[in-house]
């Protein structure tokens, strides 16, 4: 099982991020630099977490931009698992590889704190380790995390089952106090069409350990290797 | 030349700063705001001089990287 | 010297005056010179000799503080202390004021007290792992508290989120004595291997000086040292003297910085603080006790028409000087290149011990290092022993207090409600070992790959020291001490940051040295050591002194993380015990 | 009436933003732009009709919200 995990500049969490896909795949994912144009041979890529360029501009808008997403775009279409977390949903979205837009948080702080998430279909490769209706803990720590897409979009998103995660509370509720950033919808992570390319706020990989506070974030990881061994 | 491009968020888009700016200013005692948008204002100084060339070029910029078009509208204006 | 444009403008008593150096030392710079300096030169003593760089106010009394065992490896004197933790690695930290710029312009002035914190700690080739900050604000209903806190929250938020270094604790105040003056400091705890630590002491002439980092703009060029005929043409427009943090340009450089220091090219490196080129070259050479000639138009500028004054003196962020070996410049430079930073060769060693400024092959200043690096004014200034306060005899306070309503009024006083709305605004997470998030005692992060622990924790009860010194300069370190323990961790050492009014009254300066009594004892008798520190003087409200606010910023190491401790109560466990006196 | 707010740097001011804008036109192949600066944009719809009482209403928001007059200059029109 192989697995990539895409640098960057500005991106800080490639450690977290290259920590959990150890821990699921047992072998040491590749980094790849960003000027790069050509990617390894990978079952999984992960795009990470962090301030690509600063979060400047648009968070997300200059790297998309990078020579290196033109062969991420390419493997997406492929069919590979990619996975984005917070700068990488970002990322992903500014790429075009995901429909929507990350705006500023509603409360406009940056929110550092764990968080809950409903697990709203178990049938993606990313949550096949979940059971439907599950919530999981995992923490958030972004700026820029309120989901946005026009009505159209979103009732796509609904209607082919692409909303994979929500904030909600501890008993599954999904509502405005729950809802920790103004995402439409309480959205907290979607997948593309074909069911490939998950992007998501909170970060699993900053769950895994019990020294962490909970191990949540280990199914994410462990469905992905399901999904593609 | 200089380029001046305003980026501002689509009708319809929800502007989590301006609505903050609005209520801030409402907290301040400013109490006639009825609307707040807030967008980004870039000015690029450019090579050239011709005008024509230097909009297409501009548009391009705005397409590929200062405008995120699933969400904003820009302008182009050149001095 | 020979007569050049740097000697136009005339050195009157009130530039020199404006420059923030009174007769005698003026008298000194004369006596050192064996001439009239020129304004260049003038600048480089005023930053030289500012309170701020050369410590002349406290110098005295720092050093009777205790700064070694057997695991401190550096104590003060370096950019950041560094400790043994052990299996061949080291913790690296130190605690740093951003104070009057944080009142001017909270978020920048946060931002940037981090953005300088940091790179102290990653200058000696450690990777910051863990940030703190003390914070000091006024009275909760004074009109300007709320809009300095949440600028200074988002400020130290903005920077230290971005370059992923998780900030897992800090303490917060309020006070009256705060309002005109708050106070921000900040500290950095880093990683390093023992044998990989990078110092400041240049050495090997003719080896490369080189600049790395961010361009030099204007930035914090101090504006009342400006106000000569020669710097006045365009109005404060040109030199605005708040910097502004890039926090992006700071990550790239600590990459660069590390990606360089795990190769074998640097001979010495500093960062570029306060008086940026100028305290860092003179501290390099008078370190490694050699000489040095800069070449000011080779220093990467980001605007048109800059002087030497102005490079010599700006303090523009985000900025490094190195000594290479000789031949590593193709190689540091690509390491640059690569993290697409600014990389210039400035000058070079020399073993005149002179600091020679050159600005296109013209000689734009020449003066001694040794003086002004390290004979800078030292004074033993009058203080007075802080009179001891009355007791309170309990019988005279009026009134019976309802319990529950006295612990209500308590947990909600500002002082001690929840600091949530803050430390949520710090990505207290990233990097995936932080394991004693803020809100406990002392926050905890693991050391990367293995089951060990550093523990830190800022702490300091102002008005204690404020009603006795001595008393309040040990209560600050023996809570320090605590607060390390109760996580499970072995106290190791100390930083400082000891923030205090006003010098030149005897009665500030009896403050400062009681506070220097009671820490230097109370860290003697825990075997806890000051390895680094900063000092902060001259924070005043409408003439009165904040309260005496020396901050402790203490480090621990839990050997093994199967035995930390946690504040939280666990359900259905055991019974509450209270020890102590 | 509406008010239109530019919020942008002083001179001498560092603008990351600006900076890295810049530089990643360059990397997209844009080599004509020698400078970028990024500021705010914020558009007011306000009550009443009295342009001169607008104007004086807009730049107290201005001094004390829109702009942080340390580092940011301002500029206001009305239409
Ligand atoms: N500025 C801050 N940054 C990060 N954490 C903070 C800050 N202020 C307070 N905290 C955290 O909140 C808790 C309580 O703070 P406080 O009451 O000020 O400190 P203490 O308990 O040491 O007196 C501590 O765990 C501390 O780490």
């Amino acid at each position: 099982m192989k697995s990539a995990v895409i640098l960057f500049p500005g991106i800080n969490r490639e450690n977290d991020a290259i920590a959990a896909l150890k821990q699921a795949t047992g072998t040491q994912p590749t980094l790849v630099w960003h000027g790069e144009t050509e990617l390894p041979n990978v079952d999984i890529i992960m795009v990470p977490g962090g301030f690509s360029y600063g979060d400047y501009l648009r968070c997300g808008a200059m790297a998309a931009k990078s020579p290196i997403m033109r062969a991420v775009a390419e493997r997406a279409s492929q069919g590979v698992t990619i996975l984005g977390v917070c700068n990488g949903f970002q990322i992903l979205t500014e790429a075009g590889l995901l429909p929507g837009a990350l705006m500023r948080n509603a409360s406009l702080k940056f929110i550092c704190k764990n968080t809950h998430l409903k697990i709203e279909t178990t049938t993606t490769r990313f949550t096949n380790q979940y059971g439907k209706g599950d919530v999981v803990d995992y923490p958030v720590a972004h700026h820029d995390g309120n989901y946005f897409a026009d009505e159209d979009t979103l009732n796509r998103l609904e209607g082919e089952g692409r909303v994979v995660l929500r904030y909600c509370d501890a008993n599954g509720a999904v509502d405005t106090e729950t809802n920790l950033n103004g995402s439409q919808r309480n959205i907290a992570g979607i997948i593309n069409e074909a069911g490939n390319v998950l992007g998501m706020m909170p970060h699993p990989e900053n769950a895994i350990d019990p020294l962490h506070g909970g191990i949540d974030g280990r199914g994410l990881f462990k469905s992905m290797v399901e999904a593609v061994s | 030349m200089k380029a001046r491009v305003h980026v501002t968020l689509k009708n319809g888009v929800l502007d989590p700063q301006g609505k903050a700016v609005h209520h801030a200013l409402q907290g301040l005692g400013f109490d006639g705001v009825n609307d707040v948008r807030q967008g980004k204002f870039i000015e690029l100084e450019i090579d050239g001089a011709d005008t024509a060339k230097a909009k297409a070029e501009v548009t391009e910029m705005c397409e590929k990287l200062l405008a995120n078009t699933v969400i904003e509208d820009y302008t182009i204006e050149l001095a | 010297m020979s007569t050049n444009q740097f000697n136009s403008t005339p050195i009157t008593p009130e530039l020199v005056k404006e420059h923030g150096l009174n007769e005698e030392e003026y008298k000194l710079v004369l006596e050192i010179m064996g001439r009239e300096p020129n304004i260049n030169e003038l600048g480089i003593f005023s930053v030289m000799w500012s309170e701020h760089c050369s410590y002349k106010s406290s110098k005295k009394w720092l050093k009777t503080l205790p700064t070694t065992a057997d695991w401190v490896i550096q104590g003060p004197g370096e950019n950041a202390g560094v400790i043994d933790i052990g299996d061949g690695q080291a913790a690296i930290f130190k605690m740093e004021s951003h104070n009057h710029p944080s009142f001017i312009e909270p978020y920048q002035g946060a931002a940037t007290g981090v953005g300088g914190i940091m790179r102290d700690v990653f200058t000696m080739g450690a990777r910051p792992i863990a940030n703190l900050n003390a914070l000091r604000f006024g009275a909760p209903e004074h009109p300007k508290t709320r809009h300095l806190l949440s600028g200074v929250v988002e400020g130290i938020g903005g920077y230290g989120n971005c370059m992923g270094v998780p900030t897992i604790g800090g303490e917060t105040n309020f006070h009256a004595s705060y309002n005109g003056n708050i106070l921000v400091n900040a500290m950095t705890v880093g990683l390093a291997d023992t044998d990989n630590i990078f110092y400041s002491a240049a050495a090997g002439i003719g080896n490369p000086v080189v600049y790395v980092g961010s361009k030099t703009g204007r930035d914090g060029i101090h504006g009342a040292t400006m106000a000569s005929a020669e710097f006045d043409d365009d109005s404060d427009e040109k030199r605005p003297t708040v910097q502004v943090g890039d926090p992006f340009t700071e990550k790239l450089l600590l990459e660069a910085c590390l990606e360089l220091m795990a190769t074998d090219m640097i001979v010495a490196i500093q960062d570029m603080g306060a008086a940026g080129l100028t305290s860092s070259s003179f501290e390099m050479a008078s370190k490694g006790g050699v000489g040095v000639e800069l070449w000011l138009d080779k220093v990467p500028m980001r605007e048109e028409g800059m002087t030497p004054y102005e490079l010599m003196l700006s303090e523009s962020q985000e900025r490094m000087l190195m000594v290479l070996k000789p031949g590593c410049e193709e190689a540091a430079k690509a390491i640059f290149d690569k993290w697409e930073l600014d990389f210039a060769v400035i000058g070079t060693l020399t073993d005149t011990k002179r600091m020679v400024l050159k600005w296109h092959g013209e000689l734009a200043g020449d003066l001694p290092i040794d003086p002004l690096a390290e004979a800078s004014p030292e004074y033993d200034r009058p203080w007075e022993v802080t009179p001891k306060q009355d007791r309170i005899d309990p019988a005279s306070l009026s009134g019976k207090v309802d319990h529950i309503d006295a612990l209500k009024t308590l947990i909600a006083s500002p002082d001690l409600a929840s600091r949530r709305w803050i430390w949520e605004q710090y990505d207290h997470l990233v990097m995936g070992n932080t394991i004693v998030r803020p809100g406990g005692d002392a926050g905890v992060v693991r050391v990367s790959g293995t089951n060990k622990g550093i523990a830190a924790t800022t702490d300091c009860t102002p008005r204690y020291v404020m009603a006795d010194p001595v008393e309040g300069g040990k209560q600050a370190v023996a809570e320090a001490y605590r607060n390390l323990i109760a996580t499970g961790a072995k106290p190791l050492a100390i930083t400082d940051n000891m923030n205090f009014g006003n010098p030149e009254r005897p009665r500030i300066m009896g403050q400062f040295v009681g506070a220097c009594q009671g820490i230097a004892d109370a860290c003697i008798t825990l075997d806890f050591p000051v390895v680094s520190g900063n000092v902060s003087l001259y924070n005043e409200t409408n003439g009165e002194g904040i309260m005496p606010t020396p901050a402790i910023g203490g480090v621990g190491v839990i050997s093994d993380l199967a035995h930390h401790a946690t504040i939280g109560l666990k359900a259905g466990e055991g019974a509450l015990i209270m020890i102590g006196a």
